[in-house]
Formats: structure tokens, sequence, C-alpha cells
């Protein structure tokens, strides 16, 4: 029984080899201090022990060159936890600019994966083993947290707004995906698993069974939702083209400039009139109700790949959207 | 007596001069300041809470101990403040 | 000094620590007050660097002058509390009832505005869940919503601050028409003034935060 | 000293004369329910703390019997919530924040200043009946269907998604933090304004300067989780947007708002614990404390450094990577106070003439576990590797050695030390040395699992879990087990000494400080005269005058 009860846990992407020296370092100075006390404290009381209740040992007075020192040696210490902690972090903070892109979304007590591949799965992510993935995650009710204990992980997950993780798996495997943000009766089963794949493997995983990319997806959905009657390739159209749109400037009527990233172009479908483009006016409607954060993210991602002269004919019949639920009993 | 009499007259200046900051208080609201709009209306404000506190609350003549819990609470009142917009304001940053 | 042996507690050694002990003990409860409304003072905050357009837009269809209206009353009030203080504690008991009851009428009477100017915030649609026009105010609704939310909650809560003080306002006045206060013992009126003008200091501050959070034309 | 012998009541054997005490001054229901005297408020807070935490006990019980096996149905998950959420909201707010304020320092500040009582007594009285109508909003909550949000009231999920009884909670948790801003008010007030003659600042024990840094923090903390709390009530009755971002709102803002006050209730809790271990260690070195200044000043550092680090409980929260640098420093700085205070208690046993009675027990375990509370501490300040551990059970676990293996253990220690002062009477010396080393193993085998899986990746607040990690649990559970064991044995010896125990002279240790001036247990107004302080405290090594 005790032979399959891990102490540590597993090491599988970049970031955990990283933090686990750092761990280790950290648990190193604080058994050596905490053993310190230890044996100065059994030390002192079985050494000075009352022998006689007679006894009136002399006053000792503080020693301030004692105090700064031990004052001073745990501070060193501390700095360099702190140090090298947030050297980890601001590296955690930022993704490599060449990661592969995943889209969650979280939702008691589930977690829905969207590859830009179109691949759609759920409390499971398949991904290639050593390189960077990228997560854009949104919760649709409450607070989650997206935590794989063997990459050394973690990030909420926050309504209305986006957050991101990345990590690089180091080795296949299954590892356990959990919530840890505390999110209701179910919170427990809110788990899943992340699928490291050999490159083979996930090629041959990718092949199978998809119909159109997350960017088809929102292609079609842009048709379906009428966007490309305003948006068309007409840059003297009523809206502004959206070719190449993606983290390029955005030149408001209100002579702001802010740079088109997802969470401009979130805004921008569920609050068009928030910010407008100069020489624009605020015609567009709010599309809040009508779709819901997994199909925002497939809009996002349609104009994210949406490159000059993309843009969809005005005249191509729509085809009907596609069914995007894989879960029919979780049907929204 | 005359000591007396001057403290009701410093109690009448301090009135004049709250009224007095209250009436630019509300001229400034409709001058387009820019970012000095809320700046100035804080100051002024901070400056009518000054007065009231020292006379009015009698800090001026207090005990240092009273100095001390008036200090205490506006250093940790900018604690609450300034840590937590520190985040809001860096956000994106990075 | 002439320890009235009365209005001494056991615990005390003489009427001056009692004294002493009595507006130390108020300016530390105000302590925890000036954190209550910090915390309110925190979320105005964070939403306005957050939603300047929507808070400037809001804050200046409130009625500022009612609100310019209560800030004098209050100040008024003000002055009439540190009077009351000034007589009980220079010997002239006689003065002190109508000084403090003029207070409790100027807090009455900022009551009564505010319960007008509510009532003028209803018939102007700027009250969420009552009365509010969504389609009023461009791309962001919720966030004038949150605007006027937290100015109904601030004032709301420096309001319940102000029924407070007009309570323990009338329970002085009556004990100085009473004759209760000498100049040995009139602690109970400078406690209750120190709580009296914080309730003004938070407001002084409102008005500038809450009517005029943009320009007004 | 000079209690003033009164002949006893008339009916009694009449030889024995019995000095007026606090205890016998009056009697019946009513004399305790509207009395306003510090040492019998102590006492109303005692009874009812210890309730309450035997009624968190229980909901751990069961939430340690529900971990036995991974897949566990003994409770469902609803259920599971509400026992969690009920252990938490109970013993954080109605138990560790008054245990020991409430109750050893309501009884010893004034006599430790030299005064006849705390500053404003009344309101005092009025902080345990808040307390109890605080206690029972959250009871009624809790039976009428219980909470499921977690102690923490995270919004959304509070003011918004839970279907239970987060209102009657909140409210409960709101009343009560008047209970503590009371507190706190008439201690601080209370030292400035009724020292004994003499009694100097630098002349104060250090528990009195413990005692102040934490009112501080009742002071500037609690009302900030008041108003806090106050608007998910408005969130959640009027559906109103404050924190909820489908109405603008933005939910780490609540989370900025309550660990303000919320972090630095975890200072609320073993400050006064440091206080305590501050008392005892001398005096069962019978030496003078090392370092009185640096512990006396480390303990206000503390308490203001405390304001300075809540946002390290949000490092993943989607906060901006600047202020996580940024807390992440501070939160370091708060552990440098703490060091020196661990130090300098080992430095004062050097040298000493160390005795092994029960309070001394229980602060040597203070120390040991506090130390190994704090140093796992660094693992949740380093930015690095707080990105794994949080929201695991290695969070669970650091803060339960601070708070349990911390706070409590100095609770017990002082209840034990200062108990022939309260009740007049001794406990039992074998069966407390027995339930000091029960707490302390069954502490150890119940929390050190916790880091370890904490660290493979268990998350906090699971019901179920992972097949892998259920060893560790069950270590925890049989540890639970046998700390239940050692929580119980003491609650029937310390029972049972109030009609039975040796009864105990003034200063039965020999101890320094007024409050061992005076009889046990004290006269109402503690001291027949009050007295006048000529020398700094914890004078161990003069020939203690022997009181009997």
């Amino acid at each position: 029984m005790f032979a399959d009860v891990p102490l540590i846990p597993e090491a599988a992407s970049t970031h955990a080899t990283a933090m686990d020296e750092l761990f280790y370092f950290i648990l190193g100075v604080c058994l050596f201090f905490s053993t310190l006390i230890a044996v100065l404290i059994v030390t002192f009381a079985v050494r000075y022990r009352r022998r006689s209740e007679a006894e009136r040992p002399q006053p000792i007075h503080s020693s301030l060159k004692l105090e700064l020192t031990w004052s001073l040696i745990p501070f060193v210490f501390m700095m360099v936890f702190f140090f090298w902690g947030a050297h980890l972090y601001f590296s955690w903070a930022h993704a490599p600019a060449d990661s592969m892109e995943v889209y969650v979304v979280g939702k008691q007590w589930m977690w829905k994966m969207q590859h830009l591949g179109g691949q759609r799965e759920i409390n499971e992510l398949h991904v290639p083993v050593g390189r960077p993935v990228k997560l854009t995650m949104i919760s649709q009710d409450v607070i989650h947290s997206f935590f794989v204990p063997a990459f050394r992980v973690h990030m909420d997950v926050l309504p209305g707004r986006y957050t991101t993780l990345w990590f690089q798996p180091t080795k296949p495997g299954r590892y356990h995906l959990f919530c840890s943000q505390y999110c209701g009766t179910n919170h427990a089963k809110m788990i899943g698993e992340i699928v490291v794949l050999s490159s083979d493997d996930y090629q041959t995983w990718l092949n199978q069974g998809v119909d159109g990319g997350m960017a088809q997806a929102g292609r079609k959905l842009f048709q379906k939702l009428q966007c490309v009657t305003c948006h068309s390739a007409d840059a003297k159209a009523r809206a502004p083209v959206l070719e190449a749109l993606y983290l390029s400037e955005v030149h408001l009527d209100n002579g702001k400039i802010v740079r088109a990233d997802e969470t401009y172009l979130r805004e921008s479908i569920l609050y068009p009139d928030a910010k407008i483009v100069a020489g624009y006016k605020p015609i567009m409607p709010s599309y809040k109700d009508q779709v819901d954060e997994e199909e925002i993210l497939q809009l996002i991602a349609f104009i994210k790949a949406l490159r000059p002269g993309q843009t969809p004919p005005r005249t191509e019949s729509a085809d009907p959207p596609l069914n995007p639920i894989l879960d029919t009993k979780q049907g929204k | 007596m005359a000591e007396h009499r001057s403290r009701l007259q410093i109690y009448g200046i301090v009135f004049v001069a709250l009224i007095g900051l209250t009436a630019v208080t509300l001229l400034l609201g409709g001058v387009e300041l820019g970012a000095w709009h809320t700046i100035v209306g804080l100051a002024i404000a901070s400056t009518k809470a000054t007065l009231i506190v020292l006379f009015f609350m009698h800090l001026l003549h207090s005990p240092r101990v009273t100095w001390l819990v008036a200090g205490t609470t506006l250093l940790f009142l900018a604690i609450l403040l300034l840590m937590t917009l520190t985040d809001y304001l860096s956000r994106g940053e990075g | 000094m002439s320890a009235n042996p009365t209005h001494l507690a056991h615990h005390f050694a003489d009427v001056r620590q009692q004294h002493d002990t009595a507006t130390l003990g108020m300016w530390v409860f105000l302590v925890t007050e000036a954190m209550v409304f910090g915390g309110l003072f925190l979320a105005y905050t964070v939403y306005r660097v957050l939603y300047a357009a929507e808070f400037a837009a809001a804050s200046a269809h409130l009625n500022v002058v009612f609100g310019g209206v209560n800030t004098i009353v209050l100040l008024s009030s003000s002055l009439t509390m540190a009077l009351a203080v000034y007589w009980a504690q220079t010997g002239q008991q006689g003065r002190v009832p109508a000084a403090l009851i003029l207070t409790a009428l100027l807090g009455t009477a900022f009551l009564v505005i505010k319960g007008f100017e509510y009532h003028g915030d209803y018939e102007d649609n700027l009250m969420p869940g009552l009365a509010f026009d969504e389609h009023a105010w461009g791309p962001h609704p919720e966030r004038v919503k949150l605007f006027l939310v937290i100015y109904y909650i601030m004032t709301g809560v420096h309001a319940v601050h102000l029924i407070i003080g007009i309570g323990l306002i009338s329970i002085l006045a009556l004990m100085a028409r009473r004759g209760r206060f000498t100049r040995g013992y009139y602690y109970p009126v400078e406690v209750g003034g120190l709580y009296w003008h914080f309730v003004d200091v938070i407001w002084v501050f409102l008005l500038p935060l809450l009517y005029l959070a943009g320009v007004r034309n | 000293m000079s209690t003033v012998a009164v002949a006893t009541p008339q009916g009694e054997s009449p030889p024995v004369t019995r000095p007026v005490n606090y205890l016998n001054v009056h009697f019946g229901v009513r004399s305790w329910l509207l009395t306003t005297d510090h040492k019998r408020i102590a006492i109303l807070y005692l009874i009812s703390i210890t309730l309450m935490f035997f009624l968190g006990g229980a909901a751990i019980t069961v939430v340690r019997l529900q971990l036995l096996t991974p897949d566990n149905n003994l409770v469902d998950a609803d259920t599971y919530n509400k026992l969690f959420t009920m252990h938490g909201i109970i013993m954080v707010f109605f138990f560790m924040v008054p245990s020991i304020p409430a109750v050893l320092g309501n009884f010893l500040l004034p006599m430790m200043l030299g005064a006849k009582d705390l500053a404003f007594p009344k309101l005092n009285l009025l902080s345990w009946y808040i307390y109890i109508l605080g206690g029972t909003f959250t009871l009624w909550a809790v039976l009428s269907g219980g909470v499921d949000s977690g102690w923490t009231f995270y919004t959304p999920y509070s003011s918004k998604a839970s279907h239970t009884n987060i209102i009657p909670a909140a409210v409960g948790v709101f009343i009560v933090g008047f209970s503590s801003i009371l507190t706190g008010l008439n201690f601080i007030v209370t030292t400035h304004m009724m020292r004994a003659p003499g009694q100097t600042w630098f002349r104060l024990p250090l528990m009195v300067w413990s005692l102040y840094a934490t009112s501080i923090i009742f002071l500037l903390g609690t009302p900030v989780l008041a108003i806090t709390l106050t608007l998910v009530a408005i969130e959640r009755i009027f559906q109103v947007g404050v924190f909820d971002p489908a109405l603008g709102g933005d939910p780490v803002l609540f989370q900025h708002m309550f660990w303000f006050y919320s972090h630095p209730a975890v200072y609320i809790m073993v400050l006064p614990a440091m206080g305590v271990v501050s008392e005892v260690v001398p005096c069962f070195s019978r030496k003078n404390i090392y370092g009185y200044k640096f512990i006396a000043f480390s303990s206000l550092g503390i308490a203001v450094l405390g304001f300075l680090v809540w946002s390290h409980h949000m490092f993943v929260a989607g906060i901006s990577v600047y202020e996580a640098f940024l807390f992440s420093f501070l939160s370091f700085m708060v552990a440098v106070p703490s060091a020196i205070k661990v130090f300098n208690w080992t430095a004062t046993l050097y040298k000493g003439s160390v005795a092994f009675a029960t309070p001394m027990l229980f602060a040597f375990g203070f120390i040991g576990l506090f130390t190994i509370g704090g140093l796992t501490g660094m693992f949740l300040a380093s930015l690095g590797t707080d990105v794994h551990v949080h929201d695991t059970y290695f969070v669970i676990a650091h803060f339960h050695f601070i708070m349990v293996g911390g706070a409590v253990m100095a609770y017990m220690g002082g209840l034990h030390f200062w108990w022939p002062k309260m009740t007049g009477r001794m406990y039992p010396e074998f069966w407390s040395r027995l339930a000091a080393m029960i707490i302390f193993v069954g502490f150890i085998l119940t929390f050190l699992p916790q880091f370890v899986v904490g660290n493979l990746g268990m998350p906090r607040r699971y019901y179920q879990y992972a097949p892998e990690f259920q060893v560790l649990n069950v270590m925890s559970s049989a540890g639970a087990s046998i700390l239940a064991v050692g929580y119980v044995l003491p609650l029937v010896y310390l029972l049972w000494s109030l009609g039975y125990g040796k009864k105990a002279g003034a200063n039965p240790w020999l101890a320094t400080g007024l409050e061992w001036q005076t009889a046990s247990p004290p006269p109402p107004d503690n001291f027949a005269v009050t007295p006048v302080v000529t020398e700094a405290p914890y004078q161990y090594s003069k020939e203690v005058a022997v009181v009997s």
C-alpha cells in the first residue's frame, strides 16, 4: 500500500523543475533554522533544568549585536527567497510568443477547452510535449482556479475578465487538473486531466474527428450573426475592417489609442459603444445576450486569424451553425 | 474672559472659512480643470476637515496621544487606499 | 477642580482622569468609524479609477443644490455643537440646551433635505432597481449603476450615523436641561461633540467625491 | 498581600474566614449577567468561547471522518461544504479572535497595569452581549440550513451563486466584529490612561504590549471587514452591483478588502499568544526576559507590518505583477519581528532555571510549532512557490500551525498559568502535562502530513479526492482523533479542579507581575491598595516574596 504513496509531486513541466529548485532551497534553510531552534531549546532546557527550588539565576541583559545578528541573517535569506521567487513569478506571468494557444471556459462544475484547430474537450486537455501552451481563461459564473500540480501552475479563472496561464510540459503522461478555488457544491468534482502526448501521438489526436477549426467556427458565427454585413472588406463600409486587427493599434474617436487584444475584442462584442473607432458611428448593437463565453472566444479566434483579404464575402450562404455542444447533457 | 471671547472669535473665523471653502468647491464644480478637478476638490475638502478637527474637535490643544490616534488613522487609511490602488494602476503592465 | 463623587466611577482616581479617558475613548472609536468609511472610499476610488467617464457623467446628474445646501446646514450644526461644548466647559450651562437642540434640529433638517433629494433622484430615474433608464447612459449602464449604488450606500451609511448622532445630542440636551453638567463634569457633551464633528468631516469629503466627480455646466 | 479577611456569611463553620473575592462577592445569575467586573466578564467569555470551540471541533470531526477514504459518502458534498464553513467561521471569529484577548486579556490587563478595572466596564459587558448576539445569528444560520461559502465569503459565489444562509452568517460575523472593536478600544484606552503610579511603558509586562498591539489591529481592521460584509449583503439582497462583474463590479476588490482585515486577523490570534509565552518563559526559567524592548517593539512592528501584506493571499487571483512583487517583499518583512521573538525566548532559557511545569510545556510547544508555521510561511510569501501551493492543504497546514499549534497552544498554556489566579485552585499537574503531550503529538500527526499532501497538489475544500492522497489523509484523521482527546482532557480536569483542586496561594509560581501580588482569586477591585511600581518587569533573580 505504501509503495504507491507519493511524497513529492511529479515534475512534468519546465516550471516544475525551476520551482522545485527554489522549493528545496527554502526547505533546506527552514529545516536548518527549525533544527537549530529545536536543538537550542532542548539543550538549554535540559542543561539548565531546575535542580533546586532555591535557584536564582543571574540576569542576562540583551546585546544589541546579538539582536541585530538574528534579525539580519534571516533577512538576508528572505531576500534571496524573495528575488528568486519574484524571478520565477515573472517568467510564469509571461508566456513565450510562440506558445500554442488554448481557450478555457470554467463553469460550475466543469472545464471546457477549445483548441485553435477547433477541437473541443471537457475536463480534458490534450497538449504536445515540449511546446509552450498558453491558456486564455474565463469563467461563466463564479471564480474558479486552474491548478495542475505536476506543472506547478495555478491561476484563478474570473468571471468577466480573461486571465492567462502558460506551461511547457516536459514528459508525456496524464496529470491531474484541479479547481482549487472553492466554487460550490461540486467543487471537488471540477477536476480533469491534462494529457501530454508525444508529437506524433498529438498529431494523431488532432486528426480525430475535427469539424473545422475554432477560427472556422468563429467565421461561421460571424456570418450567422450578420457581422459581415457591416464589417466587410470595404474600408468605406459602416464598420471598421477587421483584417489584421489583432494586436494592432486602434485610434478611437476620443483621441486615445488602444491595443486590440483579447480584452478589447471581447469588450467590443459585448459593449460596442465603449470604445468607438475614430471615423465611425456608434451603431453596432450589443451581442451580450446572443453569444456565450465560448462563442466569444471563437469570434476572437476568427478575428485573430483574419489576414488581409480573408473577410468572408457578404453573399456567401451561411452554413447552419455548428453544433457547439459536445456534451449534450450539459447543453445550454 | 478675554481669552474666552477670543475662542468664540476663532470659532466664528473657522465657520466663515468653512462656508467660504464650500462656496469655492461648488463654484469650481463648473470649471474645467482637467486632472486638477479632483485634486483641487479633495484639497479643499482636506482643508475643511483639518479646520474642523483642529478647532471644533480641539485637536490643537489635545494631548500627544490624541495626535497619535489621528495620525495612525490617516496612515492606515492611506495604506488601505494606496496599496490597493497599486494593483489597479499597474494591471496590464509588465 | 472639585471632584464630583456622584459622577466619578469607582475605578477612576479623579474626575480629570475620567474626562480624559472618555475623550480618548471617543477618539479611538472614531478611528473605527473612519475605517468603516475607509472601506467605502476604497470601493469608490477603485471604481472611479476604472470607470472615470461613467462616474463623471452620473455624478453630474446628482442634485448639487441639495448637496451644497446640506453642506452648509451640517457645517452650521458643527458650529452650534462647538458652542455647546464651549459653554458647557466655561460654566455657561444655561446656554447649552439651546445650542444642543439647535444642533439636533440642523441635523434633522439635513435628513429632511436628503429625503427630498432621494425623492428627486427617484423622479430623475437615478435609482437602480426602482427607477433607472438602462438606455440613457451609453454603453455601460452597469457602471453608472455602480456609481449610484455606491452613492446610496455612502450617503445612507452617513445618514445612519447622523440619526445616531441626533439621538445622542437629544439625550445630551435633555441632560443639560436637567442641569446635569458642570464645569468639572461635561465630558458627555465633549464626547458627543467629537462624534458629531466626525460625521460632519465625512460629509465634507462626500460633497466633492459624489457631486463633483465630473465637471458641471 | 493585604487582602482583607472578612467573616463568611452566616451558616458556615464559624472559625473559617474567607477573603472577599470577585467570585464570592455576589451570587446568582443576575450578578453575573449584569456584572461590569472585567474578571467576571472574562469568565463569561471563557464559557462562551469554550462552547464555540467544541462546536467548531465537532464540525471538523465529521470533516476528518469524511476524508478517511477518497470517495467516502459519509456526508454529501453540500453538507461537507457547510461543515468546513461552520468550522472556519466559528473557529476564526468566535474562538480564535476572542480567545486570548477576551478571556485572558480581559482578566489580566487591568491587574497587570495596577488598575481596578478597564476604562469602560459597561462597554466591556456590552462587548460580551454583542458576542452572544453575533454568535446567535451565526448559529441560527448554521442550524436553519447552513452556510457553504467558506469563512472567506468570496464573491460572486457568496453574493450570487450560493443558495445558503449567507446573510445571517455575515450578519453574525458583522455583529461579533463590534465585540472585538469594543474590546480593542477598552484595552487601548485602559493602557494609556489607567496605569498605576510608576507603571511606565517599559515597565509593562510584554503581555500588555502584545494586547495593545492586538487592539490596534482590532480597531483598524475589523471595521473594514464589517463594511465589506455589508457590501456583500447589499449586493445579495438588492441584487445591485458592488463586486459582481456581470454588474460592473470587480470580485478581486472584495478580496483586497476582505484580506485587509483577515490577514491582520492572523496577528490578532498570534500576538496575544506571543504575549502569553513572554510571561510564561521567564517565569519558568526564573530569568529576566532576554531583549525586552526588542520583543515589545516587534509586537508593534508585527501589528503595523501585518497590515501591509494582505495581497499575498491573492498572488494567483489576477492582481498585477507589481502588486505581487510589493506584497511578497513586505510579507518577508513581517517575518523578521517574529524571528526576533523566537530567538529572544530561546535566549531567555540560557543559564536559567528551567522547570517543566504545564504552562512551560505548552510554551515549548508554541515555540516549536510556531517556528514551523512561520517558516512554512516562506513558501507562501515567495511568489515562485506560492503559485504551486496556493489554496492547497499546504496552506491549511501552515495556518493551523500558526493558529492551533501557535495560538491555541499558548492559550492553553496561559489558561493553566493563570488558572490558579482565576479560580484560586491548582489544576492536577500530572493530567495537565499528559494533555500537553497528547495535544502536541496529536497536532503534529494531524498537520504535518497536510504539508506533504498539499505539496502533492490536494486542493482545500475537497470532499472527495484522488486515491493517492489517502494514506496521508488517514494519518491526518488519526492525529485529529488524538488531538480531540487532548482537548477534552483539560475540560474534564479543569472542571474537576474547581471543586477538588489544591488551594492555590496568591503566587504559586513565585512569578513577578502585579497580578500575582494580589489574592487568588483577586478581590473585586483587584488590589486592596493601589500598587506602586518601582522597577522593570521580570525581576526573577531577586528573591520573590512568597505570599500566601
